[in-house]
């Protein structure tokens, strides 16, 4: 039994699926919001790595370091942009996050 | 014939200059209200000066266009202009009508004086350019611009239901003209230019003719309008101020009337002769429908409305006819029903100043104290009815004599008008001039000013000499109509034959 | 036979993590979770032969990005009781929704084929002749310098933006300003007024 | 350093980026009111970017092909540099209102305006996603500016948490391509991808990656932050939203699908029908009951957006010059038309709702005959610029064959022209509300230019379509 | 000479018509009575030159309606018929005029009246004139106008407005089938001109036409039409319901318009184009049936009416059906002559019932006249004449022409012409009796109007005398004077082409047939006379006893209120119908405003969409991704790539 890309695949699918739903399931947590897009972005990360080893070339693993790179820049934009809404409001709570709507 | 300078254009942007004159005039005051009327009055009669050259210099011997004006503008779209029989009357009815709705509006209009000058000035220039472009794209420029100024005439100066009936007015006609764009488009990309002499020898194929034709009528059948369109038509009519009302039925109206002359059936004759039976039903029905819809009326404005709706269907009906008679009848027809009708409208107008309703119970006995506004009244109630020696008579007749050529259940159903016409006319005239003069409100209610006089003479003089002398307008577009007929005779032949080619 | 193994079982706890991160009550818990899962991504890296990516996935990442979740969360005290109260409501949908699209995706993905006659832009130099971390290090500065500037603009962005919108010189902390205190003069300082007998200072 | 490695096409980039660092040092380190002082030269930086976009010429790449200035990029990055330049302009006394500007404001948009000009060059799936992050981040930052305020915050805090998902989408969708044609140059994607053998697999990267770009574009059903962040947002930041990044996005997304996709055109085709259609009618619909004018702008912007798509769904060189004239003119009109949303000032308060405006031609006739124009301008009433800009990606649309969407795209025209004629009706023909304040020059300067070039561009149109045309040819 | 006869009359009526208030009352009458008998006397000359002198021309003036082959020329075509015309209407118009400054005088709106009048003459002058089809029509609706402006003429009235209007759209219901008529002919000849028409008219006999979906024959069909003019204007049984309401206007415009010469357009109409209608006699039959069917219908009508005017008003219709019975047998030289007689004896009844009404102060109700005679000799006598010339005293104008058209109907031994005959026959001794009740119920008797009106009541002054004197005279007279060139052996000569003529038509009837119209005369008379004089319990008696018939009768058969139900109300009716359902609730409802609801509604639906919360936001994007994907898995047909 040989581990294939597809595998690989079906795992980075899983995730970015439960990435998915951890964003739009989610009802109280902005912050689970922010680490349902990690677990995204760490799928694509697995795709493009896998990709990338199955095809012997190595654009895919610079791609990912690009998307690491942005994830981290987006983590701090994010978690200060929840900051700021939490001095604000003083919640982080989803199901309230509705001043603006219509 | 081609001149040293640029009539048509001087002619067609002339009123803009006005309008941006009297948007430089500082101040909101009684004096710069002053000003702005007789900056538009000026204007307009220049205009209409101007376009009498034109009129002067016209040859009317042939179907070219003449004064034509070509300047490279948008790629293979260029700035086009040009008249011939058919399109100069047009010209010319909607310079003759401005300076007369400026003067009717001189009392009448108290608010934002400047605004609606310039919207009027806006307004003409766009018309002017409606009849004077020869360029598809040019033209839809004009035509559909004019939107926009009546939207604001409409709306800021109307009446009480002014919103929904400037909205109406608005999106039911932009709708149309949407779907005529898009076929504006197809054409481009069919014959690879919009220039209309080119475009009026192009053979279209079959099919194609069909939905071009379908999509234009989508525009025109709107703008004329025929039924079941017909709607936004007494809305607009009845809640624009007088001014407006008289630039919608003279000139607006006509555009789509001219829309089939100028395009519908030069460019497409094979759908024009196939669908020329669903005109014909449709104008019959509006006829008939809307002659009895104007029966029941109580407003004034709405009955006149009503029955320009049917007077369009005799133009509609005569133009698809592709006689001499019948094109010849609907093209005079447009031009008497844009005198007519706009003098009616200025009627109620004048009423309408005096006593602030357009209700016809309100009215009755006029003529004991305004017998010179019953005779002008009935002057244009007369030419509404078609009577011989107005110029109402001339256009229904020959429109509906070609009819009977063609098809004698149309000529028959259509002529029913005739009668139904006299009904409501003669009704109105009679509920607001006839009878006693007892409502208190008109014990004192003045007769013409001298300004209301001036305004109505000529549309008098006219009606009345265009009823027994219409050879100036008959001849003038003749020759336009007959190459119009040769040619749509011709690609009926080469189609027949085409046909008949493929057969084993 | 081991890679297979070791797969599975980064596959297995990975996913179970990552599900575990958006199932999870309590967010402190998600956010550990989180870290297993990157854990076992970085395993998965790992197999596929990217040793760099795992070690900065672990390093730069775990180490960095996600404690400062850690942080924002225990830094913001939310109430941890009404946490998944909508959860169940919206599942069904959510789930089938989600469901389809897993499927879909996994089916097309299993059917991999690679375009033929692609030449690969920065071929993979075979592992015996130079490390991992040295392919891409080759290529990362010469080939790729413009998106390696380009992240680098990302970040200081990120730095920016960060500090722009939660640095808070609030006003009644007050802060040490040594230049202040020394160039303090005494005309600023002391002010000297006469007070009539009986009117007090006000 | 690699032979190719000619940095004088990456000028503007290089420029703005530098400047812009260099502007935040000196942020830094000045003591006071340094806010506009930087913001006056960011403005001038992003004109001398222009200009040095503007005298490039030819087709050149650079860092291996994954930086191409073309015709098309130069064409879109002026655009975009003017949409930020005036932008700016337009803020600056908005902020003085609000007790002085903080000076990372011009900063975070130099840095995203870099990001745009980096999309519109991107030639590589990779510098697309840097562009496009490094633009976001920027933007997310901006939209979240005011930080005092709940709803600043929560357009900033939508805006972030649903844009990460889009760019998680499309990155996805970015790996399957990569994964699925073996590399991420669009030349190279374009000769991978052969017409006859499409894999299933690449139009799923095909619709990821396309989900990212429609959420930048705010195409339906990927528009649904719009309304709440142009609502929220400060009024100048989504007086740039509505401007720049709006047509950095359409110019990447044409730019992928001409320049990566030309063998799967029929199935990208099929996507953006459907994002055109969805766009104008929910841009239509929706508009229509909106009483905040921003977030009516906003809706506006959805639907404008699928009229341009209209051009792009043509995929044909016509297509995307429609494209490029429709956002040409279009941020003309947005920019003037907020400019207008930016002086509704009343009491030394904004005001946003569209009542407010009420008989405002009498109150203000300048105002309210600009505003008029840019209305009906945008419901695309000729002979105003809205007309033009319509009229070329339709023009397009019908010589592809798209007739449906034609028809539908005219008929939800008519639609949507009802809510802009509604403030039209609210400005003309309702009676005057209170006055209000007078209108700050830089306001009425940018007011009077984009009023009057809608209006006067029917008098010479033929220059903007030749060089939409001529950057349409560079693409295909 | 014919220029001026034609324009004279309407350089009065402008005259009089603008500057009438200026100059006042007086100088407006005068000018314009003046204008109107310097045109009679002209037309004299005329009738003169043409009619005895064989002058026949014609005159071009500007070109009127000119599209391909349709060409219309302002020209006036003097011939016999033409000359015929021309003094009967001048010289009655002129006696009008006169009659009309005394019957008028206390009218404020008597410029109005004498423009109305002038423009009257010179419309029908037109039509009198006209050469072809088209100005025909143009006279035939400007004589309609003047007619509608003279019947409401006292506007005040609500009866004479609706009078007028009525009077009218009857009249356009008859257009319509003249208009339709000319299309006809101009689709079938090529041209509208008289002379063309009649020209190629031959080679159309037995050729057929689609007509609303039926082959007809084409002159038939044409001379339908065109006879539907002719009905409407000469007010013929169907459309003759506006003749009698007319009578709300001044009584000279009845003495006129509705009785010498506007209500003959329609036989000089059928006269005019005897050439098309002698190939045409399936038309010419109908019009036979059409005439002699009013003579009928309106004598009996005529019996029971208590208005006198209204008397002499169904009389007139009953009289014109005679001229048409006459055409429709062929002997139009007596039905034209039938017209001038009865211009003279019918102006003359009018005028005599006005002078009545004026002398008892507008009193129509002739149940409150009687034993007027001794007040009024001169109106008793001047009526005696009409009424002799009308029922046909032998040698009056009226028996002379009466007496031709029944012979004619005889002679035609055609079943028509037998059912003309019997019917005309008929109608002679209900003219009689109508005649003499009216003369009977008016001037003997006991007097039955009040007291004071009576005394006031005084003779006519000399402007209204000296046309009822020299129409009494004419009554008399002309008959005998112009039988021979009418319907005599100077008939082919007189008429010269304008008509057609038959030779001998009336050469071998019986002596019955001759003596029957003097016998039905006298057979009313004798009745009237037991009923009014001897015995006036007898028609009371009877109308209680037939009330049914009576009631019938009064109601002139229900025509009216029959159309009112047929026609005017279900066309109001429909009208407010389609108004309020077609345009308001279907056209309106499921178009603009329905439109308009429907996009509210989604933007509602729309709106609601937007709820602000993030969640749906990327439930929204996640559903669009998931359907193009499964969209794109269908369109390639599975789940293998």
């Amino acid at each position: 039994m040989t581990i294939g890309l597809s595998h690989y695949l079906t795992v980075a699918a899983i995730l970015f699926t439960l990435g998915i739903f951890g964003i739009f399931l989610n009802r109280k947590n902005v912050i689970v919001i922010l680490m349902s897009i990690e677990l995204m972005l760490l799928a694509v990360n697995i795709n493009l790595v896998a990709f990338s080893a199955f095809q012997g070339d190595l654009v895919g693993q610079v791609f990912a370091m690009i998307v690491l790179t942005v994830a981290a820049a987006e983590a701090a934009i994010g978690l200060a942009i929840v900051v700021v809404y939490f001095r604000n409001r003083g919640t982080i709570d989803v199901a309230e996050i509705d001043l603006l709507k219509g | 014939m081609s001149y040293s300078w640029p009539i048509l254009s001087t002619v067609t942007f002339l009123p803009l200059l006005g309008a941006l004159l009297i948007l430089l005039l500082r101040g909101n005051d009684e004096s710069a209200f002053r000003n702005a009327r007789y900056i538009a009055l000026w204007t307009t009669l220049l205009t209409f000066a101007l376009s009498l050259i034109i009129w002067r210099d016209f040859d009317p011997t042939t179907a070219q266009f003449q004064f034509v004006e070509l300047r490279p503008w948008l790629g293979p779209i260029s700035f086009h202009m040009g008249v011939d029989g058919i399109s100069m009357p047009f010209v010319l009815l909607t310079t003759f009508l401005m300076p007369l709705c400026i003067l009717a509006s001189w009392t009448a209009i108290e608010t934002r004086v400047k605004e609606y000058m310039i919207a009027f000035l806006v307004l003409e220039t766009l018309m002017i350019g409606v009849f004077t472009s020869l360029d598809l794209v040019l033209f839809y420029l004009f035509f559909e611009g004019g939107l926009i100024p009546m939207f604001l005439i409409i709306g800021i100066w109307g009446g009480a239901r002014r919103v929904y009936a400037s909205f109406k007015f608005f999106l039911y006609t932009l709708a149309g003209s949407l779907l005529m764009l898009l076929a504006i488009m197809a054409i481009y990309w069919q014959a690879g230019t919009t220039d209309i002499p080119t475009l009026l020898t192009y053979d279209f194929p079959a099919h194609m003719q069909t939905w071009l034709w379908f999509a234009f009528l989508a525009s025109f059948a709107v703008k004329l309008p025929m039924w079941p369109v017909h709607t936004w038509l007494p809305d607009a009519h009845v809640e624009a101020p007088t001014a407006g009302s008289v630039i919608l039925a003279g000139i607006l109206l006509k555009m789509g009337g001219y829309g089939f002359l100028r395009f519908s059936i030069p460019m497409f004759p094979l759908a024009s002769a196939e669908f020329a039976p669903l005109i014909f039903a449709l104008s019959v029905v509006a006829i008939i429908y809307t002659s009895l819809v104007a029966l029941a009326q109580e407003d004034m404005k709405k009955l006149i409305a009503y029955s320009s709706v049917a007077h369009m269907g005799f133009v509609t009906i005569g133009v698809f006819t592709l006689t001499m008679q019948g094109l010849q009848g609907g093209i005079f027809q447009m031009l008497s029903h844009g005198i007519v009708s706009a003098a009616l409208f200025l009627c109620v107008g004048v009423i309408y100043d005096r006593m602030h309703t357009r209700e016809i119970a309100a009215f009755g006995g006029l003529v004991a104290r305004m017998p010179l506004y019953a005779f002008c009244f009935m002057v244009f109630t007369l030419a509404n009815v078609g009577l011989p020696g107005t110029s109402g008579f001339v256009g229904e007749f020959l429109a509906l004599t070609g009819a009977f050529r063609v098809n004698t259940w149309v000529a028959f159903l259509a002529t029913t008008g005739i009668i139904l016409s006299a009904a409501y006319a003669l009704w109105l005239y009679r509920r607001v001039i006839f009878g006693v003069l007892e409502k208190p409100g008109l014990r004192l209610i003045k007769d013409l000013t001298w300004r209301e006089a001036v305004v109505m003479t000529p549309l008098v003089l006219l009606t009345i000499l265009f009823g027994f002398y219409p050879a100036p307008l008959l001849d003038a577009s003749s020759a336009s109509v007959e190459a119009l007929i040769r040619n749509y005779e011709a690609s009926l032949a080469a189609a027949e034959q085409a046909r008949f080619a493929l057969l084993p | 036979m081991l890679a297979a193994f070791f797969f599975y079982l980064f596959a297995t706890v990975c996913v179970g993590a990552a599900f575990m991160v958006i199932a999870a009550r309590n967010p402190v818990h998600a956010v550990l979770f989180l870290i297993l899962a990157f854990f076992n991504a970085a395993g998965l890296f790992v197999l596929l032969g990217a040793e760099f990516l795992a070690m900065i996935l672990v390093v730069v990442y775990v180490g960095a990005v996600l404690v400062l979740f850690l942080f924002v969360v225990m830094m913001l005290d939310v109430d941890f009781a009404e946490l998944r109260a909508g959860f169940l409501k919206f599942l069904p949908v959510g789930a089938l929704v989600g469901l389809v699209l897993l499927v879909e995706l996994v089916f097309i993905l299993a059917a991999w084929v690679t375009a033929p006659d692609i030449v690969a832009q920065a071929p993979t130099p075979p592992a015996a002749l130079i490390s991992n971390t040295e392919a891409i290090g080759q290529i990362l500065y010469t080939r790729y310098v413009y998106l390696f500037q380009a992240a680098g603009l990302i970040l200081l962005v990120a730095m920016i933006g960060a500090i722009v919108l939660t640095l808070h010189h609030k006003r009644y902390v007050r802060r040490q300003s040594i230049a202040e205190q020394v160039g303090r003069t005494r005309e600023e300082s002391v002010e000297l007024v006469e007070v009539e007998s009986g009117r007090g200072l006000s | 350093m690699p032979a190719d490695l000619n940095l004088e096409a990456a000028s503007p980039e290089l420029t703005l980026a530098i400047g812009a660092m260099a502007l935040l040092m000196l942020g830094v380190f000045m003591k006071r009111e340094r806010g506009e002082l930087i913001l006056w030269l960011s403005v001038l930086l992003l004109a001398f970017a222009g200009v040095l976009v503007a005298q490039g010429s030819g087709t050149v790449t650079l860092f291996n092909g994954s930086f191409i200035v073309d015709a098309y990029a130069r064409m879109m990055k002026l655009l975009v540099l003017a949409g930020a330049g005036i932008a700016l302009v337009m803020s600056v006394e908005y902020w003085r209102d609000r007790g002085g500007l903080k000076f990372e404001f011009p900063i975070l948009v130099l840095f995203a305006t870099t990001g745009m000009l980096m999309m519109i060059s991107a030639n590589d799936l990779i510098a697309l996603y840097v562009g496009l992050e490094l633009q976001s981040l920027a933007l997310y930052v901006v939209a979240a500016f005011r930080r005092d305020s709940a709803r600043s915050a929560e357009a900033g805090l939508k805006y972030f948490v649903l844009g990460a998902l889009a760019s998680g989408m499309l990155l996805y969708g970015a790996s399957l391509i990569y994964g699925f044609t073996g590399t991420t140059e669009f030349v190279k994607i374009a000769a991978a991808v052969q017409p006859s053998g499409v894999s299933l697999g690449l139009i799923f990267g095909l619709v990821f990656l396309m989900a990212g770009f429609a959420f930048k574009i705010s195409a339906v059903p990927f528009h649904m932050w719009t309304p709440d962040v142009y609502e929220g947002a400060p009024t100048p930041v989504t007086a740039f939203f509505a401007a720049a990044p709006k047509l950095a996005a359409m110019a990447l997304t044409v730019r992928v699908l001409i320049a990566a996709f030309p063998a799967v055109t029929i199935e990208w085709q099929q996507i953006v029908v459907f994002l055109s259609i969805a766009s104008m009618g929910l841009g239509a619909f929706a508009a229509i009951g909106q009483t905040n004018i921003k977030r009516l702008m906003a809706y506006s912007s959805i639907g404008h957006m699928g009229f341009a798509l209209v051009g792009l769904a043509a995929g044909t060189p016509e297509g995307v010059q429609g494209v490029i004239v429709y956002l040409a003119i279009y941020l003309v009109m947005t920019l003037g038309t907020f400019a207008c949303i930016l002086a509704m000032r009343r009491n030394g308060r904004m005001v946003e709702d569209i009542d407010q405006l009420s008989g405002l031609s009498s109150t203000n006739p300048f105002m309210a005959l600009m505003l008029a124009l840019l209305l009906f301008s945008l419901a695309g009433i000729p002979p105003l610029a809205g007309f033009f800009a319509k009229f070329y990606v339709f023009l397009a649309a019908i010589h592809a064959g798209l007739y449906a969407l034609a028809v539908i795209g005219v008929l939800l025209s008519v639609v949507g022209a009802y809510y802009y004629l509604r403030i039209v009706k609210i400005m003309y023909f309702d009676a005057p509300a209170e006055r209000f304040e007078p209108m700050y020059p830089s306001l009425a300067a940018v007011l009077a230019v984009s009023g009057l070039f809608i209006l006067l561009y029917f008098v010479n149109p033929a220059p903007l379509v030749a060089f939409a045309g001529v950057a349409a040819k560079s693409l295909f | 000479m014919y220029q001026a006869i034609l324009f004279l009359p309407l350089i009065g009526a402008i005259f009089a018509g603008f500057f009438g208030r200026l100059v006042g009352g007086r100088s407006a009458e005068v000018l314009t009575t003046t204008l109107v008998l310097i045109t009679a006397l002209l037309s004299w000359l005329a009738f003169y030159q043409v009619a005895i002198g064989g002058q026949e021309t014609r005159i071009e003036l500007i070109p009127w309606i000119e599209s391909g082959d349709l060409k219309s020329v302002w020209s006036l075509r003097i011939d016999t018929l033409t000359a015929v015309m021309l003094v009967v209407v001048t010289s009655v118009s002129g006696l009008v005029h006169l009659y009309s400054i005394g019957y008028m005088e206390e009218d404020p709106d008597r410029p109005r009246f004498f423009a109305y009048l002038s423009l009257f003459t010179f419309a029908m002058l037109a039509l009198v004139t006209a050469d072809d089809f088209l100005q025909l029509f143009f006279g035939w609706e400007g004589v309609g106008l003047a007619s509608y402006l003279l019947i409401g003429f006292w506007y005040k009235k609500p009866a004479a407005n609706a009078a007028a209007i009525k009077a009218f759209i009857v009249n356009r219901v008859g257009d319509f089938g003249f208009a339709l008529g000319i299309f006809a002919i101009f689709a079938v000849f090529n041209s509208i001109q008289y002379d063309t028409v009649f020209a190629s008219a031959p080679d159309q006999v037995g050729k057929t036409m689609a007509f609303l979906g039926f082959q007809v024959d084409v002159l038939t069909l044409i001379c339908l039409l065109l006879f539907m003019g002719a009905m409407g204007k000469s007010a013929q049984f169907l459309l003759h319901t506006w003749l009698p309401d007319a009578m709300e206007g001044p009584t000279p415009v009845s003495a006129l318009i509705h009785a010498a010469t506007m209500v003959t357009a329609g036989v000089f109409m059928v006269a005019r184009l005897s050439p098309l209608f002698e190939l045409a006699p399936i038309a010419l039959a109908v019009v036979a049936v059409v005439g002699a069917t009013t003579a009928f219908f309106a004598a009996t009508v005529g019996l029971v009416q208590n208005d006198i005017k209204r008397v002499v008003a169904y009389s007139t219709c009953s009289q014109l059906g005679y001229m048409f019975a006459a055409e429709g047998v062929g002997a139009y030289g007596a039905g034209m002559f039938h017209l001038f007689t009865h211009a003279s004896f019918k102006a003359l009844l009018f005028l005599g019932a006005g002078a009545v009404i004026h002398a008892l102060h507008h009193e129509q109700d002739m149940r409150r006249m009687g034993g007027l005679r001794k007040v009024l000799p001169f109106t008793w006598a001047v009526m005696l004449i009409g009424t002799l010339s009308l029922t046909g005293f032998p040698f009056t104008a009226g028996f002379v022409s009466k007496d031709a058209i029944i012979e004619a109907t005889y002679a035609a031994h055609s079943p028509v012409g037998t059912y003309a005959f019997v019917l005309t026959l008929i109608a002679a001794v209900l003219t009689s009796f109508y005649s003499w009740r009216l003369m009977f119920l008016t001037f003997e008797g006991k007097p039955r109007e009040p007291k004071e009106v009576l005394e006031h009541a005084h003779e006519p002054p000399w402007t209204m005398g000296l046309p009822l004197t020299l129409l009494a005279i004419g009554a008399l007279v002309l008959g005998v004077l112009f039988a021979n060139l009418f319907i005599g052996d100077g008939a082919t000569d007189f008429w010269r082409g304008s008509l057609v003529t038959r030779e001998g038509a009336h050469h071998d009837v019986p002596l019955w047939v001759v003596l029957s119209p003097t016998i039905a005369m006298g057979a009313g008379f004798v009745v009237a006379w037991y009923f009014y004089i001897t015995n006036p319990l007898v028609p009371f008696g009877l109308s209680k006893r037939f009330n049914g018939l009576y009631k019938f009768l009064l109601n002139a058969w229900y025509f009216d209120a029959l159309y009112d139900a047929l026609f005017v109300r279900p066309a109001k009716r429909l009208g407010h119908f389609l108004w309020k359902t077609g345009d308001g609730a279907v056209i309106d409802g499921i178009g603009p405003d329905g439109v308009a609801a429907r996009v509210i509604d989604i933007t509602n639906r729309v709106v609601k969409l937007q709820s602000g919360y993030i969640y749906h936001y990327a439930f929204a994007m996640l559903i669009g991704v998931a359907l193009l994907i499964t969209y794109f898995i269908f369109a390639f047909g599975g789940i293998k790539p």
